[in-house]
């Protein structure tokens, strides 16, 4: 990876490095030595305004400590747009992977460490409860006002903190009390919580955490009942149902649509909607961002290209037809499927692109979960043998699927981060791959499996015929159920019965997540636990730990409801809460690899293969795009590699 | 007594509103699930990730959790005030959603519909006039060929072609410069320019079916006594066919156009989805798969409702043409 | 143009008119040329879904990494011998994959070396035909059971297309025939109904047919097939979606049926039958039935096309049948993408089969329609 | 129509000439002729009636001299030589066109068709087109043969409806074909053919589906308007009555051949031909009680009544609709008593629409009767109101009422074999079953006049005249006591007609049965039936005798009925007083 890029924060006073993966080379900031003066170019479109007096110049619409990026290859020139192709529906988060989330925090572009973003800078009290952010001098929203921290308080507690607009989301709270926040001066806001929280920085880092900036107060207080005394006449006006859905549809929220819908609302991104993503559009126009906060390293103002320009298909395939077209820029999403690769690299020179690779952040593609909380007690008894799915594990020949479903693209690996990783854990991540089937037969033999029936296939202690249930989304990713066939086959070998069933999503979540009536599932397990992820697979904390939905519902209704679980896992539970509340990144480590040591040892979920780097595609001249991206929605990827840095190359 | 007959038929036309719309919805209501699953689910689908506690809010914000009947209930009242409800994907109220997609798929549907007839007429007419000639073979053999063969597979080989060896994007309606363009005559001229490929993919089976439909009904008239008569009177055979046998065997067609409209838009969903048309079908289509109860609604509603103004032009047209039905 | 004998003993005896009924229908119909084509079509494939297994020449699921996309092979006859003679050999030539490891692309080189041996009713993957009889003898095999060979090529995991597309015939075949035997069902019942009784009962199902005619069908799909009870095998889901398929279809069948019931139901012989003492359930099955039988079976055999499209189309929707059960539609979702388009164009080759299927029996139809009642004597 | 009149001194010219005439039909089995070697000649202002049974080819010859004949039939040989000189049209110079070497789609036939020659049909409501308004079909044959304004063709064409005798012509020509009576609708076909002043009409069957008062007005008109033009006129027609009363030149015509020709008192009174005469004969047996049933009634005394019909009335489509709206119904059978005696032969006559054949149908109860009585006598003498009765309840009595349906086609299973279809009464009623089911299907058809090789035969194997024995023989198997034959003879050549009574009147003989004959055709009637009831407008207006009532009509309908009946003898054409009969009032025709 190269890490080129590098954030020069002016200087302050009391700096707190935050190193989020303690195991990395701690890389100091550079210190910062660009000032405010340094905004000095600007589009020339920008400045046909300003001449024309339409437009303060362009060192007042920065403001006086705009954030310094150092572009990856070259400082570019202003112009062009880059082209990128959306689906028509449910893609609006493409749209954030994009523009990027312009959070107080966010992620370094290698995935690696946090840095503040539209903070200036924050101090953290060594308890990691207190939170101090500063913000930049003279910053404005996209409409020319300022922002301050009265912005902040207005995000804080009339939104995210009002049980009236929404239940405010676990990431604001510890020890199941919300944060408090206040506003110290203009540029300083304080957030305290009760408990030590040390994953914060990180949480504020993903998309998810950029509610403190998402709105512009003076803008959306209008629809808010506590500023607008004739809220009624508003919500007529706009044909809403109530306030909340007025808001939402005026202001968006992170992961809905209508952020994209409504030109009007003023954002802290390098570029503002111009045609809005709403329903039925067929193209999506972003334009510069004229007070965007951020200069490059000789203080031009970013972004370089004009705008942000997509094509809406309803159909993936079109997609990738107007890649081979030359229609698009820019794109990952849609059109990283392995099996597409042949046909977009056969067709670069025809679309005058080329790839670069978006790697995974580590983990598998595809996870198998045994259902260990079976409603059926003869299975929950026999998944919850470790022999047992030892047995599964060795009886697939991984090897042979990555060569078949995954086009030699892979190795076999259980789950969790890589090798080169700080959380890397390799008996949790390497244990049991061999194929081996007659050790599985004489395991399984071993737990009272020696029955079988006319077609050689293993009978459960009570004479029933044992057949596994696979739920799966087939179109989730399209070689799942290829993989799954062959595993099928595999598994017959041991005797052991394997029934794919392929569900629609709704009908997989309505069954797993929420029904808890499978025998097992499948579902991607593409991550590295490092802070603000979520470890689904070695700790029951989340829908997608479809291994013991009901561990997770005790938990997540602090015991509540669902089933209280085993000592293994109430005792991954309790480290878990530590490692989250700590604010020293090797304490976290270490109390995350005790988790996994105990995972490793129980050995409850298995996988397949590494999840392969996938790629994307780039248009030959456009500049400053990095040749690998960590594709992670916590990173926005690739938004972290700053895509208002690229340019066009004549 | 036309008017007696009309206003018969539009009082019928109500209760069966209702009764469709109520199928309407508990169609779109049967999916396990709610819009909010399935939002949660394509998020993962793409690797991002969803805020749970955020889900749980929006589910009670929509009157998710409410039963059926209430839903219903507050749905069809809104929409016999004119309110179809917000779209929970586009937080946009629906009305505002569907307008123009809607009015292009009834531009594509009615294009459509004016290709095949205007191709199937002929043919049919050819076809039953020469009866198991070499030309009615030809053209039954094509015609079933036609019926064959899946729309969506017809559209995604010829936008392949289309663009790996012509480098031309025959996909949507529009030319990039007009797509968000105010309605001008330019912009009407591209939309023709673009309209044709839809319009053949979709026509190809209609026609077909047409040709097949024209040629029995024709085939029934041709030897008709009226037929003979005319001929005695000393009319040449071409206006005698158009005259007489052709206006008769137009009577069972007229009274499929209303049906062929609905059907017309509700067929092209899946050619329209490969084909990324800016008309309602894709749109259907991702509100029924997102299960964005509101907007699948209406858009359901509004093809029954195409359906049943079908049925009602389909009988008033037939009335028009058929003195017999008029004085019934 | 008949005669009027003089003497009433006189009696024709010319054979046509001493036929029963489905003689006549079958004189009618020998003369359709394209129908006699179209159910010889017919036949054929149902023979292909009935013996599956034995004309395909390996397992429909049985991958092989070596052979992703793996192009069609052309069957040779004649072979040379080493003693430089020629034998008839049939074979197929080997072909080797090579993987370009940056762009994934698989590219096959003939290796002339290694011939593939075939033989018929060769020994092959053991399987049990009806699921009863266990056998392991296939029409065409390679001589070395180990090796593979493509006369259609092969899909991205090696699998043999032949064979999935012999097996999806099974599916794809049976699923018009089971649709439209419901349909049939539903249609006799309540076109019957309709067209017999008459009156209150017919209007009120007449706004039935109405009501569903009404619905946008796609929506009525998609609506029940996501509805369909979570947890069923492939194979109540492949009788789900039959059931769904004839829901749709049956309107145009009761359509049918219930205009026959009303044109007979005033037919003498109809009446007659009645004043003969029998009672309706006779009157409808013993007298009515006949007559409607060939009008239906015609009806039923346009039926069959339009459900094996729509199973493709639920299937291209992702809310039909989904893999690991094999149908046609199946298969065409498996191949609606640019990279079949561009690297394997064989996979269209199920679409290939819908559109002779949806032909033969469209002929096939159309032929019985038009002999479905000989007693007309019109030249048509 | 000076012309014309000028024209009518010097007629008796040939107008038409058919030579050796032959067209073929081409069918699997080869080349079929249905007209084989057919000469005619027409006559200016002289009526010429082409007369044989159905399949004679009498129709195709009249198509063939336009060339309308049907594919696959052609003409194939002959000539059609028209001469115009001689007609209203033609110049002074002699014109001679053989319409037979005329392509049928040429422009030179298109120019004749309509204009020199027009032609009317049998089916006045198929033969107009039901979407067009009278006045734009008949506008449309002046405007294709002459240059007019539309104006000036509508005007026409109201003056062509007023000469038809149509009422309110100016209203009147803007309706359409279904809004005609049936005697309306022949009289705008003959509007139209008149639209161009043809010098020949030709009409096929054009009475043939008309009643008889309608009849006898067309007829009337079509004489009325020959003599105002000097028309020729080839006259198509199975009906020597009609014949009698229109024709002055007679040709016979059988299997495709014409087998005699001459002047029609010559025909009528010195028949040549076999047929001719057997024709001729059977007309003129039709018209005088049938001798067998006289004698039989000698020997065997009418008993007391055993089918009584009390105030029976039937009302048809009134039924509740939706919204509360109430159809009002259409009363088919008013308030009617009537009354069959064991052994004796009932009529009941009347015209189309008249009720009487759901009289017939409520008599039997195969309709519900929506008000009255219908008393069944059994052969124990029990009586039971059958009105009430449902189809069950039913079984027994229609085992003793039994019924010979119209149409000989409809009427027999297609599907079944005349074994099963005689078999069906009697395994229903399980009145016999194997061996004796067997014989005694044998001895039916024995009975009515088949070969017990029938039996495993299907109906399409058999004439009409065949099938009615079929039927006849279903109908007397369970041994019944009534049969109610409804218009059991009319779709029967005339031939045909007597042989079936006779056989009826057989079996009666026989079986000790009672008979109700619904017929249209009083010569039937009087041949068959004892005593008659005359139906008018769901009413019977008379009983009576049949010869009482025939001979000395009490109600002015029964008498304008008996008027219009044409007589088969020239001599007395124009002779009876015609009477008109309208409800409520009685008009006076002197034709």
């Amino acid at each position: 990876m190269r890490a080129k890029l590098t954030i020069k924060s002016p200087g302050f006073a009391r700096r707190v490095v935050l190193k989020a993966l303690a195991g990395v080379a701690l890389a100091p900031l550079v210190a910062s030595v660009a000032f405010a003066q340094s905004a000095t170019g600007e589009a020339p479109a920008l400045a046909d305004l300003v001449r024309a007096g339409q437009l303060p110049p362009v060192a007042e619409r920065v403001g006086s400590e705009p954030e310094v990026i150092t572009p990856l290859e070259s400082v570019g020139s202003y112009g062009g747009e880059i082209r990128f192709g959306l689906r028509g529906s449910s893609d609006h988060n493409h749209i954030l992977r994009m523009v990027g989330s312009q959070g107080l925090m966010r992620w370094n572009p290698t995935y690696t460490e946090v840095h503040p973003a539209v903070a200036k800078s924050v101090d953290v009290d060594p308890e990691g409860r207190i939170f101090t952010f500063h913000l930049r001098e003279g910053m404005r929203w996209s409409d020319g006002e300022p922002f301050t921290a009265d912005d902040i308080m207005f995000n804080v507690e009339d939104l995210l903190l009002n049980e009236d607009f929404a239940p405010t989301p676990p990431r604001y709270m510890s020890s199941g009390e919300p944060m408090t926040v206040e506003k110290v001066d203009d540029l300083t806001v304080r957030f305290t919580f009760q408990a030590p929280y040390g994953d914060f920085l990180s949480e504020l880092a993903s998309p998810l955490g950029q509610h403190p900036v998402l709105y512009a107060k003076h803008y959306c207080s209008q629809f808010h009942p506590d500023y607008n005394s004739d809220i009624e006449q508003t919500i007529r006006e706009n044909n809403a149902s109530d306030w909340q859905n007025l808001f939402l549809q005026k202001c968006g929220d992170i992961e809905i649509p209508s952020r994209w819908g409504n030109p009007e609302r003023p954002t802290l991104d390098p570029w503002i909607v111009a045609t809005p993503y709403s329903g039925g559009a067929t193209r999506f126009v972003m334009e510069r961002n004229p007070y965007f906060w951020q200069v490059d390293s000789e203080g031009n103002q970013l972004p370089y290209v004009d705008a942000l320009n997509a094509t809406i298909s309803q159909d993936v395939e079109s997609l990738i037809l107007a890649a081979i077209g030359g229609r698009i820029d820019f794109g990952i999403r849609h059109l990283d499927t392995p099996a597409d690769r042949p046909v977009l690299a056969q067709n670069r020179e025809a679309g005058d692109y080329r790839f670069i690779a978006a790697a995974a952040p580590g983990g598998v593609d595809m996870i198998i979960n045994l259902n260990l909380t079976h409603k059926d007690s003869e299975l929950r008894d026999l998944f919850n043998e470790r022999d047992f799915r030892i047995a599964l594990s060795v009886g697939m020949d991984r090897q042979e699927i990555i060569e078949t479903a995954l086009l030699g693209e892979g190795e076999p690996w259980q789950h969790g981060p890589f090798e080169d990783h700080p959380y890397f854990h390799e008996l949790l991540s390497t244990q049991y791959l061999e194929y081996d089937p007659e050790t599985a037969n004489d395991l399984l033999d071993g737990i009272g499996l020696d029955q079988r029936d006319a077609d050689g296939m293993r009978l459960l202690p009570s004479g029933r015929p044992l057949t596994i249930r696979v739920d799966v989304i087939p179109t989730f990713r399209p070689q799942w159920p290829d993989m799954l066939q062959l595993i099928e086959q595999q598994w017959a070998q041991i005797g052991v019965r394997m029934e794919v069933n392929a569900l629609e999503r709704t009908l997989f979540f309505e069954r797993t997540s929420n029904g808890n009536d499978h025998d097992a599932a499948v579902w991607a397990a593409i991550q590295s636990w490092v802070p603000g992820q979520v470890p689904q697979q070695i700790v029951p904390i989340h829908q997608d730990s479809r291994w013991g939905i009901p561990w997770v519902n005790w938990y997540n209704s602090g015991g509540s409801t669902g089933e209280e679980p085993p000592a293994s896992v109430l005792e991954r539970l309790r480290l878990y809460d530590l490692a989250r509340g700590t604010p020293d990144p090797e304490e976290r480590r270490q109390l995350i690899m005790q988790i996994a040591d105990i995972a490793a040892g129980e050995f409850e979920v298995f996988g397949v293969s590494k999840s392969v780097p996938t790629y994307g595609i780039v248009k030959n001249g456009l500049k400053n795009v990095p040749e690998e991206v960590v594709n992670t929605f916590f990173a926005t990827a690739p938004a972290q590699a700053l895509p208002q840095s690229w340019y066009w190359q004549d | 007594m036309l008017l007696n007959y009309i206003l018969r038929r539009i009082l019928w036309a109500i209760p069966f509103f209702f009764a469709v719309s109520l199928i309407a919805f508990a169609l779109i209501s049967a999916p396990p699930g709610d819009y909010l699953t399935t939002f949660a689910a394509t998020l993962a689908q793409s690797g991002d990730m969803v805020d749970q506690a955020r889900l749980d809010a929006l589910r009670e914000r929509y009157g998710l959790d409410q039963p059926f009947l209430i839903k219903y209930w507050r749905w069809i009242s809104g929409v016999i005030q004119g309110d179809f409800g917000i779209s929970f994907e586009w937080q946009q109220p629906v009305s505002q959603l569907i307008g123009e997609r809607m009015a292009l798929s009834v531009t594509l549907a009615l294009a459509t519909l004016i290709f095949t007839w205007a191709v199937a007429l002929p043919i049919g007419i050819y076809s039953a006039v020469r009866k198991y000639s070499v030309g009615d073979y030809v053209i039954t053999a094509v015609g079933f060929i036609g019926l064959a063969t899946p729309n969506f597979l017809v559209a995604l080989v010829l936008m392949y072609i289309a663009v790996v060896h012509f480098g031309a994007d025959v996909s949507g309606l529009f030319s990039p410069e007009y797509q968000d363009a105010p309605w001008s005559w330019a912009k009407l001229a591209d939309l023709a320019s673009h309209i044709w490929i839809p319009v053949i993919i979709l026509g190809t089976s209609a026609t077909a079916s047409l040709v097949r439909i024209m040629r029995a009904n024709l085939l029934d008239e041709l030897h008709k006594p009226y037929v003979t008569t005319a001929r005695a009177k000393g009319l040449s055979e071409f206006h005698l066919i158009m005259k007489y046998p052709v206006r008769l065997a137009l009577n069972p067609f007229v009274s499929t156009i209303g049906w062929a409209f609905p059907q017309l838009i509700s067929g092209a969903v899946i050619t329209a989805f490969v084909l990324s048309l800016p008309t309602a079908g894709p749109m259907l289509l991702q509100a029924l798969l997102a299960q964005d109860m509101y907007l699948a609604g209406a858009f359901i509603l509004l093809l029954c409702c195409l359906s049943i103004v079908g049925m009602l032009v389909s009988d008033i047209l037939l009335a028009l043409i058929d003195p017999r039905i008029r004085y019934r | 143009m008949t005669a009027t004998p003089v003497d009433p003993r006189a009696i024709s005896t010319t054979p046509d008119e001493q036929a029963s009924q489905w003689k006549l229908i079958w004189l009618a119909f020998r003369r359709h040329r394209l129908a006699m084509f179209g159910a010889a079509v017919v036949l054929a494939l149902y023979a292909i879904g009935l013996f599956a297994e034995f004309l395909a020449p390996f397992d429909p699921n049985a991958f092989s990494s070596r052979h992703s996309y793996h192009p069609p092979q052309a069957v040779h006859f004649i072979d040379r011998v080493e003693d430089g003679g020629w034998a008839f050999r049939p074979h197929v030539i080997g072909l080797q994959l090579e993987r370009d490891t940056f762009t994934l692309a698989t590219t096959y080189v003939p290796d002339p070396e290694h011939k593939i041996y075939l033989t018929l009713f060769g020994k092959g993957t053991p399987y049990k035909l009806w699921g009863l009889i266990p056998m392991d003898r296939h029409l065409i095999a390679p001589v070395d059971p180990s090796e593979r060979f493509y006369l259609i090529g092969a899909d991205r995991l090696g699998r043999d297309m032949l064979s999935r597309v012999i097996h999806g015939t099974r599916i794809s075949m049976s699923i018009g025939l089971v649709g439209v035997a419901l349909s049939l069902t539903f249609g006799l019942i309540l076109g019957g109904i309709s067209g017999y009784f008459g009156g209150r009962i017919d209007s009120l199902i007449q706004r039935l047919v109405e009501l569903v005619l009404a619905l946008p069908t796609i929506p009525i799909w998609l609506g029940l097939s996501a509805a369909l009870p979570q947890d069923w095998s492939p194979l109540m889901r492949y009788f789900a979606i039959t059931i769904i398929l004839s829901l749709v279809g049956w309107t145009e069948l009761a359509r049918v049926v219930r205009g026959r019931f009303l044109a007979l139901r005033t037919e003498d012989f109809v009446t007659a039958a009645r004043l003969d003492g029998g009672s309706k359930g006779r009157v409808i099955f013993r007298h009515m039935m006949p007559s409607m039988v060939s009008h239906i079976i015609a009806s039923v055999t346009l039926a069959i096309p339009v459900m094996i499209i729509a199973e493709t189309s639920l299937s291209f929707l992702g809310l039909g049948l989904m893999p690991p059960t094999i149908s046609w539609g199946v298969l065409l979702k498996e191949a609606q993408n640019v990279r079949s388009i561009a690297q394997a164009p064989w996979l269209f080759i199920p679409g290939a089969a819908v559109v002779i299927a949806v032909l033969a029996f469209n002929f096939l139809g159309d032929g019985l329609r038009d002999a479905a009642d000989p007693y007309t004597q019109d030249g048509r | 129509m000076e012309k014309a009149h000028m024209k009518a001194s010097t007629n008796d010219e040939t107008v038409l000439e058919v030579k050796n005439l032959s067209t073929a039909f081409a069918t699997r089995a080869g080349s079929f002729r249905a007209v084989d070697d057919v000469s005619i000649e027409l006559k200016a202002g002289k009526t010429l009636c082409v007369v044989g049974e159905s399949g004679s080819g009498k129709s195709v010859m009249s198509r063939s001299i336009l060339q309308i004949v049907d594919p696959p039939g052609r003409v194939i040989d002959g000539q059609i030589l028209l001469h115009r000189h001689h007609t209203a049209r033609g110049g002074a110079t002699e014109e001679t066109i053989d319409l037979a070497q005329l392509k049928p789609k040429s422009a030179a036939i298109r120019t004749i068709r309509g204009r020199d020659i027009a032609m009317i049909f049998q089916e006045p409501m198929s033969s107009l087109s039901p979407v067009h308004r009278i006045g734009d079909q008949i506008g449309e044959a002046i405007r294709l043969h002459e240059h007019v304004s539309k104006r000036e063709a509508r005007d026409r064409a109201v003056e062509l409806l007023r000469k038809v005798e149509i009422p309110n012509p100016e209203r009147t020509i803007d309706s359409y074909p279904f809004e005609y009576s049936g005697g309306m609708r022949q009289r705008a076909m003959i509007a139209m053919a008149l639209a161009c002043n043809p010098s020949i009409l030709i009409a096929d069957e054009p009475t043939t589906a008309l009643d008889v008062t309608i009849q006898a007005e067309i007829l009337a008109l079509i004489r009325s308007l020959q003599e105002s033009s000097d028309m020729a006129v080839l006259f198509i027609t199975h009906d020597m009555g009609v014949v009698a009363e229109i024709a002055d030149e007679i040709a016979v015509m059988r299997y495709g051949k014409v087998v005699e020709r001459g002047d029609v008192y010559s025909i009528f009174e010195t028949p040549q031909h076999p047929y001719t005469q057997r024709l001729l004969s059977s007309v003129r047996e039709l018209d005088r009680p049938s001798e067998r049933r006289i004698a039989m009634r000698a020997s065997r005394e009418i008993g007391a009544p055993c089918l009584v019909a009390q105030g029976v009335r039937k009302e048809f489509g009134s039924a509740h609709g939706f919204l509360g709206l109430k159809y009002r119904g259409f009363m088919a059978v008013d308030d009617v008593d009537l009354e069959l005696r064991a052994g004796e032969n009932l009529g009941v006559v009347g015209e189309s629409g008249s009720g009487k054949t759901t009289l017939g149908r409520c008599l039997q109860r195969v309709h519900n009767v929506t008000s009255g009585k219908i008393l069944y006598t059994d052969r124990h003498g029990a009586t039971t109101d059958l009105a009430p009765l449902n189809d069950g309840e039913l079984r027994e009595p229609w085992r003793d009422i039994r019924t010979v349906f119209q149409d000989p086609f409809g009427s027999l299973n297609p599907r079944m074999t005349v074994g099963q279809i005689i078999a069906e009464p009697l395994v229903m009623n399980r009145l016999a079953k194997g061996n004796e089911l067997k014989e005694r299907i044998a001895e039916l058809l024995d009975l009515v006049g088949l070969p017990s090789s029938a039996m495993e035969r299907y109906p399409h194997a058999f004439s009409g005249g065949q099938r009615q024995r079929i039927s006849i023989a279903r109908a007397i198997a369970p041994n019944p006591r009534v049969i109610i034959a409804d218009e059991a003879t009319s779709a029967l050549d005339v031939s045909i007609r007597t042989q079936i009574l006779d056989l009826l009147l057989d079996i009666q003989e026989r079986l000790d049965l009672s008979f109700i004959l619904i017929s249209h055709d009083i010569a039937v009637i009087r041949y068959f039936c004892d005593r008659i009831a005359v139906m008018y407008r769901g009413r019977i207006v008379e009983t009576g005798e049949t010869e009482t009532v025939c001979k000395a009509p009490e109600h002015p309908y029964t008498r304008s009925l008996l008027s219009a009946v044409p007589v088969a003898d020239p001599r007395r054409r124009g002779m009876t007083e015609r009477f008109r009969y309208h409800e409520g009032q009685e008009e006076h025709l002197n034709s």
